[in-house]
């Protein structure tokens, strides 16, 4: 059990971020305290991808001015490139969540989620 | 050329959407632009169509040398992302071509009074652009990212009014429920390829088996689909969202939910297909929540008193339809004499009842938006005696709501007569609640008709008239959709939707890239 | 030898940086986070520089330097933001970690 | 806000991020960064830009960059680029790479290497349309919220 | 007739037919407009004839005499109102409920599949 | 009420993504690298590259980014026409 | 101190830092810590990159994280309200 986790570290903490991400989520008030959570589930999911791609003790996958042993021993880039896919999309998702914020504040005058219920039933 | 329509699928509304910001001062031209781009679209979309149906299922590999070099010369893993078309996903691509085409039609008129008409008309295009890529990728992340763009560009439009405070908190609920469910279907795909090492769904479905992290991904993946596609404990996001569109972007925004029912769809038959041939327990599931929704969706509708609303809430008893027929199906794929006896049917009906449901409903939300036109108001109680006023509008609401209702010989009646006979052979309580749920959706319209077109004259609409004739015209054209739909089902059945459930049920077709290999 | 002593001054410098963390966490007031922010992004960047150099990887410094910079737009902000808040509600808001 | 030493050190360290975002889009192919990355540097150095200075003077400033239909043209240049590929192969294929083509046309010697800026085929094209397109949108998504609120203030 | 039974839709236990039954359609529907023609025709327009009836009640406002949308269905919605308690406190237009559904939901299917019930 | 219920499906929910975590493979030893293996070993003779990720994110997934630029495009207009002055002419 | 243990004592910290700064970042009733919180967040996550050998995303997360974010952020909280409402 202690193996797994100190084995499965990285991986133990993700699921541990996702938690934190979807308790702020599920029980804070404040929009921009949701949107938050929203980005932490997004750096939860980014670590994830990294870390299933990451080999013991190989070198980053580039061959410029690498050291030589890193021939033929690289980490796996493909987590990396869905990666850099997921964090542009994280930043969309914040800039336009924000945006959703900042125009309901003008409407609503608050940024409770109790106020903000003008749809319902 | 013709081999590269998968691709042309995709890039012709790209081309679209980004040109569409370059006519910042000029609506009425950014309009017309983004009308004939859905016009392009279409007719891709159809000969799209005709190929597959011919030709069986076409495969495009982004960046090979040629599109059908799936795997690299001595590997045995495909490693670009490859575009697998099949009769199912040529079947949804064809729905979102001709309702991005009909919505663009309609908010030509619909919208011209406001502003930022050329953001409007380039969401409306990238919308199209996610369901497209959602619905004919076969690579699982690619999936991810086409869902996102859906996501995003639904949730903007939703809050296009900016105005309006309920439009805004609409979108944000719907950015929120969409991030949060793409980010489940990212982390899935993290579990599946920390443990398969590949993306492509059709090698991925070759690989899985029944090992803890696969089940989980699977319960994840069929979650977040669920939600995103409105079945019912997490239906929340729905009304909400089509109640502050605008109309015109109410039958996109339709066909992407049912992208996401595709996806859905796809998870359970072709991605997991090894594991829920054996597992009946998923397509249990699958009926119960379509039951389920069924039946909430109908009951809340008919409390409601916002025109939009009602009909959203019957958006989501009308998915319930779907998720029943083709969980009947998904329950008894691995006993051949029952597929053969109902099982196939009722895919066949909840299948036909996805493009049944997307005409009809558009339809009628059209007719909804029509109202606001020339009303103001959506809500139910200060309308009255529209009749004589917009004979058109009543028109094509009659007609949508007899083919909600089931009333033969509208589309509706023929997909749920299907869905009725299949799952009363599975148990006779689904189809009794199906049909229960069918006569709560005629009374429901039945208010509808009463309360806004029917009664006295209301005088603050003395002065009101028809509206604009594009909106006259998208809304005649679905409805003659709708009658030719009803009268000729058996043409669209043999075409279109039979195609669609044997490329489904199709298992080893899909996993070898039809037949490459 | 000196591969050792690299990794020893890798641990130390995030060591500070988990200092740095705590005055984050207690820290009273908002310039206290503000500041906090600041240096533990100029260690970590010290940091990063010596892990490219534990694991002779020369193209790693640009991310470091990338940090280094980018670190002052973010503190820029946050004091602009200050000072304009500075008007209406002071500063000393009393709560910590909670 | 806008002190002098804030002046100061913004007008230097504004053309270094400037340089230097320039510097990851068109060295993606070889050192860690690219489109993306790089534009977001720029970006970066462009929010500084704004909030160094006054609101009136950015939105003069500003005014003449025309950020939406940069952002397009990043766009359809991707798409073009991509495009390419339907000359006799398919979407998206790299067809400048080991052509010989003057500009990013050649072949990379294989194995490690010091890095060669003259190699990776449509990547560097590719890299700086998406690094356009990623610095025009982000700048204006800041600059949007940015404005907003002055306008707020100003009322 | 082979185009007929190509338009016929067959189902486990049924068909259905929208030719035959436009057909029926048309029939019935020329059956009832020649009852309808034989009766005899007392419609005046611009009389008292055509104004609506309300239990002999002179009702002068029209606004008295529209059926609200909300008060369509009364009876049904006072009938089944404990139902409609339960579902009203489920929609209570919060987002961070959307999201804690869409937990509990997976949390039950996971169980399901997981525990292979 | 809400609460305790909501707790209680959050903790279920969060129980079997630890489990997820738990029961993948461990962390750094990859089971099936067949893609990535092809991707180091190709990548810079059929990209010319030298920085493997940059050729997979713009040549093997070029398509994913420009899902991810369109994304963004998406997100921007979004914003600017969520954010903009005057919703109606008239 | 060979490399092993510098790699392993480095996922500690980073995960010890990680957790802390997320739900410090929740925790906190002020916006304006959140958001300070939510940058060494992103700095961690970086770092956490950095070491698993993603430089590339590395930049990408401090260029987005470090700037980008929070002055979205910081612009946002300023239309806005600043303190969370007590609970």
């Amino acid at each position: 059990m202690n193996e797994v986790v100190l084995v499965n570290l990285p991986f133990i903490v993700v699921a541990l971020l996702l938690a934190v991400g979807f308790y702020t989520i599920g029980f804070k008030r404040n929009l921009i305290k949701i949107v938050i959570g929203v980005e932490i589930l997004e750096g939860a999911v980014n670590l994830f991808l990294i870390a299933l791609g990451y080999v013991k003790g190989a070198y980053a996958p580039i061959y410029t001015m690498a050291p030589p042993q890193a021939e033929n021993n690289m980490v796996l880039p493909t987590p990396q490139a869905l990666t850099l896919t997921s964090i542009v999309i994280g930043v969309a998702v914040s800039a336009l969540m924000l945006a959703f914020a900042v125009n309901i504040y003008r409407h609503y005058g608050t940024l409770d989620v109790i106020k903000i219920r003008r749809l319902r039933g | 050329m013709i081999e590269h329509l998968p691709a042309l699928m995709i890039a012709v509304p790209l081309f679209g959407a980004f040109t569409t910001p370059l006519f910042k001062k000029k609506p009425r031209a950014a309009a017309l632009w983004a009308l004939s781009i859905t016009a392009v679209t279409l007719c891709l979309g159809i000969l799209l169509v005709k190929e597959v149906t011919t030709k069986g299922m076409m495969i495009y590999v982004f960046g090979a040398s040629s599109p059908g070099l799936v795997l690299p010369s001595g590997y045995h893993v495909p490693v670009r992302i490859i575009f697998e078309v099949d009769a199912m996903g040529a079947f949804m691509a064809l729905s979102a071509v001709l309702m991005s085409f009909i919505g663009a039609m309609y908010s030509y008129s619909h919208v011209k009074f406001e502003t930022g008409l050329e953001k409007y008309y380039a969401l409306l295009l990238l919308l199209e652009v996610g369901i497209l890529g959602m619905v004919l990728t076969g690579d699982l992340f690619n999936l991810f990212v086409f869902l996102e763009i859906a996501g995003i560009s639904g949730s903007a439009l939703v809050g296009f009014r900016n105005y309006r405070g309920e439009a805004s908190e609409a979108g944000l609920k719907y950015l929120i429920v969409s991030a949060v469910a793409s980010l489940m279907v990212l982390f899935s795909i993290g579990l599946l390829y920390g443990e398969y090492g590949n993306l492509n769904m059709a090698y991925l479905s070759t690989q899985i088996g029944f090992n803890t992290v696969d089940i989980i991904a699977l319960g994840l993946l069929f979650t977040s689909f669920a939600m995103k596609c409105g079945a019912v404990p997490t239906h929340y996001w729905v009304p909400d969202a089509y109640s502050e569109v605008p109309a015109g972007i109410n039958p996109t925004l339709l066909v992407a939910t049912y992208a996401s029912l595709y996806a859905l769809f796809r998870v359970s038959f072709s991605l997991f297909g090894k594991v829920t041939l054996t597992m009946s327990s998923v397509g249990w599931i699958m009926s119960v929540i379509g039951v389920l929704t069924m039946f909430i969706g109908v009951t809340m509708a008919l409390v409601q008193k916002d025109v939009k609303r009602l009909m959203s809430y019957h958006a989501i008893s009308q998915t319930g339809y779907m998720l029943l027929g083709v969980g009947v199906g998904l329950t008894v794929i691995n006993d051949p004499a029952k597929m053969a006896a109902f099982g196939r049917d009722a895919m066949a009906g909840g299948i036909f009842h996805i493009i049944n449901h997307i005409i009809y409903k558009s339809l009628l939300l059209m007719t909804a938006g029509a109202l606001f036109y020339v009303t103001g108001t959506r809500n139910l109680n200060e309308m009255g005696g529209l009749a004589r006023k917009m004979p058109y509008t009543t028109i094509a609401f009659i007609v949508g709501a007899a083919a909600i209702s089931g009333i033969p010989p509208f589309n509706g009646f023929a997909s749920k007569f299907l869905i009725y006979e299949t799952s009363y052979q599975l148990n006779p309580l689904l189809a009794i609640f199906a049909m229960v749920t069918s006569i709560l959706t005629l009374a429901s319209f039945v208010k509808v008709f009463a309360s806004a077109f029917l009664g006295p004259p209301v005088e603050k609409y003395e002065n009101v008239g028809e509206v604009p004739k594009p909106m006259v015209a998208a809304m005649l054209i679905l409805a003659a959709l709708c009658i030719l739909f009803g009268l000729f089902p058996n043409i669209v059945l043999n075409k279109l939707v039979y195609p669609a459930v044997d490329a489904l049920l199709n298992l080893s077709g899909y996993q070898t890239w039809g037949g490459v290999l | 030898m000196i591969e050792s002593m690299f990794m020893w001054a890798l641990i130390l410098l995030l060591f500070s940086a988990m200092l740095t963390l705590i005055r984050l966490l207690a820290g009273p007031t908002i310039p206290d986070r503000a500041v906090a922010l600041d240096s533990m992004t100029t260690t970590t960047a010290g940091a990063m520089v010596i892990y490219g150099v534990v694991t002779r990887q020369a193209v790693f410094i640009d991310v470091a330097l990338v940090y280094a910079v980018l670190s002052y737009i973010a503190t820029l902000y946050i004091a602009r933001y200050l000072v304009r808040k500075r008007v209406g509600i002071s500063c000393e808001c009393e709560e910590g970690a909670a | 806000m806008t002190t002098v030493i804030i002046k100061t050190t913004t007008k230097y360290l504004a053309a270094l991020i400037l340089t230097f975002g320039a510097y990851i889009i068109v060295h993606g192919h070889l050192t860690p960064g690219g489109g993306f990355q790089g534009g977001a540097v720029f970006a970066s150095g462009l929010a500084l830009l704004i909030v160094a200075c006054e609101g009136d003077v950015i939105r003069e400033r500003f005014k003449k960059v025309p950020l939406s239909a940069l952002e397009s043209v990043g766009a359809l240049g991707f798409l073009g680029m991509a495009t390419l590929g339907f000359m006799g192969y398919t979407f998206f294929r790299n067809v400048i790479a080991n052509s010989g083509f003057p500009l990013f046309g050649e072949p990379t010697p294989l194995g490690i290497n010091p890095g060669y800026l003259n190699t990776g085929g449509t990547l560097p094209y590719m890299n700086i349309f998406v690094g356009t397109k990623v610095l025009a949108g982000l700048t204006s998504i800041i600059l949007v919220f940015y404005l907003l609120l002055e306008v707020r203030e100003n009322e | 007739m082979s185009w007929l039974e190509n338009l016929t839709l067959t189902s486990p236990s049924g068909y259905w037919n929208p030719v035959l039954w436009l057909a029926f359609l048309i029939i019935f529907a020329v059956i009832g407009y020649i009852v309808y023609s034989r009766g005899n025709r007392r419609y005046k327009p611009n009389t008292e004839q055509v104004k609506p009836f309300i239990s002999g009640n002179a009702v002068d406002d029209v606004e008295q005499i529209r059926v609200r949308a909300s008060d369509i269905y009364w009876g049904f919605m006072e009938a089944l109102k404990g139902y409609y308690n339960v579902l009203m406190r489920m929609h209570t237009g919060d987002v961070r409920d959307y999201i804690l559904w869409y937990l509990g939901v997976g949390a039950i299917i996971l169980f399901i599949l997981v525990g292979g019930v | 009420m809400r609460r305790a219920l909501g707790l209680f499906a959050f903790i279920g929910f969060t129980l079997f993504l630890i489990a997820a975590a738990m029961s993948l493979r461990p962390f750094g030893e990859p089971v099936h690298t067949e893609m990535d293996h092809y991707f180091i070993t190709h990548a810079q003779e059929e990209a010319s590259a030298n920085n493997v990720v940059t050729s997979i994110v713009f040549d093997y997934r070029g398509f994913d980014t420009l899902g991810e630029a369109t994304v963004l495009f998406t997100a921007v207009a979004g914003v600017l026409m969520a954010l903009r002055r005057r919703g109606v002419k008239v | 101190m060979n490399f092993d243990e510098l790699f392993w004592t480095l996922q500690v910290l980073v995960a010890v830092g990680l957790l802390t700064s997320a739900i410090a970042a929740v925790r906190f009733k002020n916006l304006i810590s959140a958001v300070i919180a939510m940058a060494v967040f992103s700095l961690i996550l970086s770092l956490e990159f950095y070491v698993l050998q993603a430089p590339d995303v590395a930049i990408a997360e401090a260029g987005v994280g470090a700037c980008l974010t929070t002055a979205m952020y910081l612009l946002a909280i300023k239309k806005t309200a600043a303190e969370e409402v007590i609970e």
